[in-house]
């Protein structure tokens, strides 16, 4: 790595005693000796095994629900249905007001995704909780499902969610959060190239060697202690004292040292039913994904398809951007809703247009649900907007870095959500890479600066 | 019921053993193991045979018996069975060959089994208790097959005859989007007297390529005589389609790299 | 659930338990015996992050049954410092800063070991090629290649 | 069969935090008996090193060396509440937390010393090495190690300090979505550079050459871990990752590290790391969020690197072998 101090050398400082100082991490002795403790090496006597019974089906009605057989199965302690969790409608975002509670710790009458949990069986060993998971019985009235974000908002489409009523998020805005800024049709009339791509992603896993789980142990005082990797300690154990209707101060969280998170850790899943049976077993429980739960169940990023249209002049500016973003949040919100609010406030990316026009969406399917991941609501935006940017550089005939410096954005900048532009440092990076890649630009653009005089 | 494993000295008390429901062969436990780390509960009951036999490693007068619990790292270092090397290397990680046996290898549903692909070019013969069989032979029934492989025969080939290619999305270790494995006699000049081409990945299992074979010979290995070859390839494929590649991608790039290995 | 009798040495000492058949070497020996440095990150054999050393060979923990390890010579991560003093790998991945969030690195080691043990000095294939059955999420693995190739470096020079 | 050549350019830029703010992070200070610094919160280190970073910023702040700080996180029993380590927020949030309750500490450590050297407080000043000094006089002096100690036997004062970040939630109006997401943003540059086998759609990369502006790095090692592995993760998102390969379509998602495709070590890029700074106003010691940016630019480099290669276009992330076999065939056919 190299750090080139010569830019912005004006604003920086240097002569700190610990700062900017490459000193050795304190938890790597621990890493490699092995002896760093996470979650899942805290091994209590007693601790009991949670697997969960889940959905083989996409979307169905569930009739009924026979735990009788897995209840006699040798080791089997308990089997719980969600007649057995307090508040068991719940959504995670409830504690930054963004409703409505829309899904179930257990599912109550229906699944939505194909891997919902069903039931949770707690047994002294994982092979007892598979084999008793394996005889619990559920009457399922299959239902249509919808995969396609295209297909779930047409009308007729299956309806994914009740607690919504529609297969979108209703913002306050609308069935989409919307940034209208200049006018748009104005700057396409007079563009003299105008281009319309769309762009897709797939979800992807977060994939940390760690799986997702939680360790809980029953203290004696009526406390819980929650062994945790999750990547939010209160924001878990608040969203798990609603859902267990227990006060706050029963819940004792530990964590903070984690296997790898990347955004995929944040959920609120494994442990408020781990509590739950923790206090209804009065013994220690173990909830731990399998490799297969961490790459089908756990929540993925969200596949997206972003359509851009963009209206671009032969001298290289672009007069109009209009992007309409689509999330696909799965059968449930999780952090979607948030996800794809972000999207709506990041375009149309690096750059200073005229006039914009952005409407994002969270779309509900029966899929897995997706939540946050590295560069939520930005990651998949950005691949379709610097692909855009390569397109309209090649259309117009101009060198692509060349065609990025004439338009990003400076000091003092209006965005499209109205923030005036500051710090920015795109020009300087773009410079700098056009120095280390070889690939040379016109002097003009390595005399910009991001700095604008006054701003 | 818990898994239980049963230990064995010799292969006939583990066939008795193994005719009981619920009850599997275990080898190097890349398969079996982690079926019941995975919930696999059909399996209860898990077997190992101790005879030193199933271990062994013999070679006279070109030809290789390998006991079916010799692993792909052994294989890989024994100084007589270069030629096999680069299958038994393309099997997985280090710990994984040091694991894997030539006996699961025949099991391994595709993706995997790379080492059966190359068994299957060498026309090597598959030893159960009772007796013997070549390994298409076994491959076809290993479904209902519920006796102990105790070793794989063949005849080593001349480092010149065979080849060998796995084809993976991930290096070094990536599961197969393909593998090929080609025996082929040559005369002085070049043509091929006989060739005999086997697949991995464009069926559940490792599969012969007849066609390609039968095209292949009285030809030179030059990119227009191998053509006709390489045009057969895909007869009779019924590639896998699974999250390394879909059935379409697999049946388009076999041609290209059953020519590539050819003209290496 | 029936038990059976296991002995085998750990890092050098003598270690004898009950088990119930069927037990993985990863389940006995983080369950039973307190060795926590083999990582459950798969228990199928895909990621590594429980290999050990057994009888000099590096294998899966997940994968092998605890029972097959009778009388065997097993090594971990917890048992590579020796009075204190870190393992030249271990020193090197410090050195690197080979880990991040650590999960993967005791299995890492064990890998780099079993190459060291048998080749000393390594060219980059063979690190890559001896690392390739583990998964690193957060590192992009060049430091770890890094860290194994300089720490056969020092160990050849402590040798010269 | 053709191995065919080509580069690409991307250019981004990142929030640092919670899009629109609202998302709170505390941390407490304490020093014990002997002048070592208890940091309590309830951050969480997922690997990135939040613990090493929260202790450099505590440091510093106070004026003593690193390995005089204890991090105590995260226990919900001690630790105050941070919102989480997600949205590139860790070390701006909880380290702007630390910067605040250390500077409050510092100030009664400051007052304590003061006492002892019978001089002003605001004329002291701290070496860095444990020592606090009278501004100019620097003979005169005494330890932290000595100004604890009479902190907590002497004069009975609690060398300790509170600190909170907040930037206050902000809410996007209907119908303009005039909005503040962030305060502050990282920014990155990525040339990429590739082959493509023509025949089979294969691409390796060859080197990616990364330009990161970041704010400022408080520790440069963590800091370039952070980038080089984000920058493999940019290439895997690229070209490898997928848990449904055929989405819409549910069928075949992987269950394991066999079947979800990430690269390698026999595939990594040549990787160049160059970290500019332009500190932020509001960040610790000018520092931006570089977590999850750092694996963006990769992607949309890699496609337009593709492109340059073969001249067809893949929109559909993951970039494989596959779909740029259908596109050339496509192409070919007219």
């Amino acid at each position: 790595m190299e750090l080139r101090k010569d830019y912005f050398a004006d604003v920086r400082k240097d002569g700190l005693h610990e700062i900017g100082q490459p000193r050795p991490r304190l938890d790597s002795p621990g890493h490699v000796t092995g002896k760093t403790a996470y979650f899942a090496d805290r091994i209590l006597p007693g601790m009991l095994h949670l697997k969960m019974v889940r959905s083989p089906h996409h979307h169905a009605r569930i009739r009924s629900i026979d735990t009788s057989e897995a209840e006699k199965h040798p080791g089997v302690v308990k089997v719980l249905t969600a007649k057995d969790v307090p508040h068991n409608v719940y959504t995670i975002l409830i504690l930054i007001q963004i409703g409505p509670e829309d899904e179930t710790v257990l599912a109550d009458g229906k699944v939505r995704w194909k891997g919902e949990a069903v039931a949770a069986v707690l047994a002294e060993t994982e092979r007892a909780a598979q084999e008793a998971a394996a005889k619990v019985k559920v009457d399922y009235e299959v239902l249509p499902a919808v995969f396609d974000m295209e297909e779930a908002l047409k009308p007729g489409a299956p309806l994914v969610n009740e607690y919504h009523g529609q297969n979108y998020y209703l913002y306050d805005s609308g069935e989409c959060r919307k940034v209208r800024f200049g006018d748009v049709d104005a700057g396409f009339a007079e563009a003299d190239h105008i281009l319309e791509q769309t762009y897709q992603s797939s979800p992807i896993e977060h994939a940390p060697t760690e799986t997702t789980g939680c360790v809980v142990a029953p203290e004696g005082n009526d406390r819980f202690t929650c062994y945790t990797n999750t990547q939010a300690m209160f924001f878990t154990l608040d969203n798990a004292s609603i859902i267990l209707q227990m006060p706050g101060s029963k819940l004792h969280f530990v964590g903070g040292t984690v296997g790898g998170g990347f955004g995929g850790k944040v959920d609120v899943i494994v442990e408020p039913i781990a509590i739950l049976a923790a206090k209804l077993t009065g013994r220690p429980v173990s909830f731990i994904y399998s490799r297969e739960e961490e790459m089908q169940i756990s929540s993925p990023r969200a596949a997206e398809k972003v359509v851009i249209k963009d209206g671009v002049m032969k001298d290289g500016r672009i007069v109009a951007r209009k992007v309409t973003g689509y999330t696909d949040a799965g059968a449930y919100s999780r952090h979607s809703p948030y996800g794809a609010q972000k999207g709506a406030a990041h375009y149309p990316g690096p750059y200073t247009i005229p006039n914009v026009w952005i409407d994002t969406y969270c779309v509900y399917t029966n899929r897995t649900p997706s939540s946050a991941m590295r560069g939520f609501g930005v990651t998949i935006g950005d691949f379709a907007l610097e692909v855009q940017m390569d397109k309209l550089a090649r259309l117009i005939g101009m060198d692509p870095l060349e065609f990025r410096f004439i338009n990003a954005y400076r000091d003092g900048d209006m965005k499209a959500h109205r923030q005036p532009t500051e710090g920015a440092a795109l020009i300087e990076c773009m410079q700098e890479a056009s120095r280390a890649a070889n690939w040379p630009v016109a002097d003009k653009y390595m005399a910009m600066s991001s700095y604008r005089k006054g701003a | 019921m818990s898994l239980a494993l049963q230990t064995f000295s010799t292969v006939k008390d583990a066939n008795a053993a193994l005719q009981a429901s619920g009850t599997r062969y275990l080898g190097g436990g890349t398969l079996v193991v982690r079926a019941a780390n995975e919930g696999d509960v059909s399996v209860s009951s898990l077997v190992r045979v101790t005879e030193p036999s199933l271990s062994a490693v013999s070679v006279s007068g070109g030809k290789a018996r390998l006991g079916a619990s010799v692993t792909m790292a052994a294989i890989t270092r024994h100084p007589e069975l270069a030629a096999l090397a680069p299958a038994a290397r393309a099997v997985g990680g280090p710990a994984i060959r040091n694991m894997a046996t030539v006996g699961g290898n025949l099991f391994a549903p595709a993706p995997y089994g790379d080492f059966a692909v190359a068994l299957l070019a060498l026309n090597a013969t598959v030893a159960v208790e009772d007796g013997e069989m070549p390994v298409e032979t076994f491959l076809a029934g290993r479904d209902t097959s519920r006796a102990v492989v105790t070793a794989v025969s063949l005849s080593l080939p001349e480092a010149e005859s065979f080849r060998f290619l796995k084809v993976s999305r991930v290096k070094p270790k990536g599961v197969s989007v393909l593998s090929i494995a080609a025996l082929l006699q040559r005369t002085a000049d070049g043509t091929v007297t006989s060739a005999r081409i086997a697949h991995g990945c464009m069926a559940d299992r490792s599969m012969r390529a007849k066609a390609a074979e039968k095209a292949l010979l009285g030809c030179k290995l030059t990119p227009e005589e191998i053509a006709p070859a390489l045009a057969v390839a895909g007869e009779d494929i019924t590639p896998i389609t699974d999250p390394i590649a879909s059935a379409w991608y697999r049946a388009e790039v076999l041609p290209v790299h059953l020519g590539r290995l050819l003209l290496s | 659930m029936a038990k059976v009798p296991v002995q085998f040495t750990l890092n050098g000492s003598e270690k004898a338990e009950f088990i119930e058949s069927g037990t993985t070497l990863l389940h006995a020996l983080r369950d039973k015996i307190g060795d926590t440095s083999p990582k459950g990150g798969c228990h199928q054999g895909t990621c590594g992050a429980c290999s050990v050393i057994i009888d000099g060979e590096l294998r899966l923990s997940c994968l092998t049954l605890a029972e097959t390890c009778d009388g065997a010579d097993i090594r971990t991560t917890a048992g590579l410092a020796e009075g204190g003093v870190l393992h030249p790998l271990q020193r090197a991945f410090l050195d690197a800063f080979a880990t991040q969030c650590g999960f993967c690195t005791p299995g890492m080691i064990m890998a780099a070991k079993a190459l060291l043990d048998r080749t000393p000095n390594p060219s980059r294939e063979e690190v890559v090629e001896a690392l390739s059955g583990n998964i690193c999420r957060c590192t992009g693995y060049e430091p770890i290649i890094q860290a194994v190739l300089t720490a056969a470096r020092a160990d050849s020079q402590n040798a010269a | 069969m053709a191995i065919r050549r080509g580069r690409g350019v991307a250019a981004i830029n990142y929030p640092t935090g919670m899009n629109l703010g609202g998302d709170p992070t505390q941390a407490l200070v304490h020093s014990t008996p002997t002048g070592n610094f208890m940091v309590t919160l309830s951050s969480v280190d997922l690997g990135q090193g939040m613990k090493q970073i929260m202790a450099q910023i505590c440091a510093e702040t106070i004026g003593v060396p690193t390995d005089r700080v204890i991090i105590d996180t995260a226990d919900t029993d001690t630790g105050p509440h941070c919102m989480g380590t997600f949205a590139s927020r860790g070390t701006h949030r909880a380290g702007n937390a630390v910067i605040q309750a250390a500077k409050e500490a510092r100030q009664v450590m400051l007052e304590v010393a003061a006492e002892e050297l019978e001089v002003n407080a605001s004329d002291l000043e701290t070496d860095g090495q444990g020592n606090i000094l009278v501004k100019g006089a620097p003979q005169k002096s005494i330890s932290i190690f000595d100004v604890a100690l009479s902190a907590h036997f002497k004069r009975g004062r609690s060398i300790s300090g509170r600190g909170m970040f907040l930037i206050p939630r902000s809410y996007p109006e209907k119908e303009t979505g005039a909005m503040k997401p962030s305060t502050c943003y990282a920014h990155a540059c990525t040339v990429a550079e590739v082959e493509v086998d023509d025949e089979t759609g294969e691409v390796t990369v060859l080197s990616v050459k990364n330009v990161f502006e970041i704010g400022r790095a408080l520790n440069p090692k963590m800091v370039e871990q952070q980038l080089v592995g984000g920058s493999w993760m940019g290439i895997s998102h690229a070209l490898y990752e997928t848990t449904e390969p055929y989405y819409p379509n549910r069928d075949h998602g992987g269950t394991d590290f066999n079947q979800y495709l990430m690269p390698g070590p026999g595939d990594l890029a040549e990787t160049e790391i160059i970290v500019l700074e332009r500190p932020s106003a509001d960040g610790p010691f000018g520092a931006k969020g570089p977590g999850e940016m750092c694996a963006n630019p990769q992607i949309p480099a890699v496609a337009n690197a593709v492109f340059d290669a073969v001249g067809v276009r893949i929109d559909t992330l993951p970039i494989t072998p596959e779909r740029i076999l259908r596109a050339l065939k496509a192409q070919a056919a007219g």
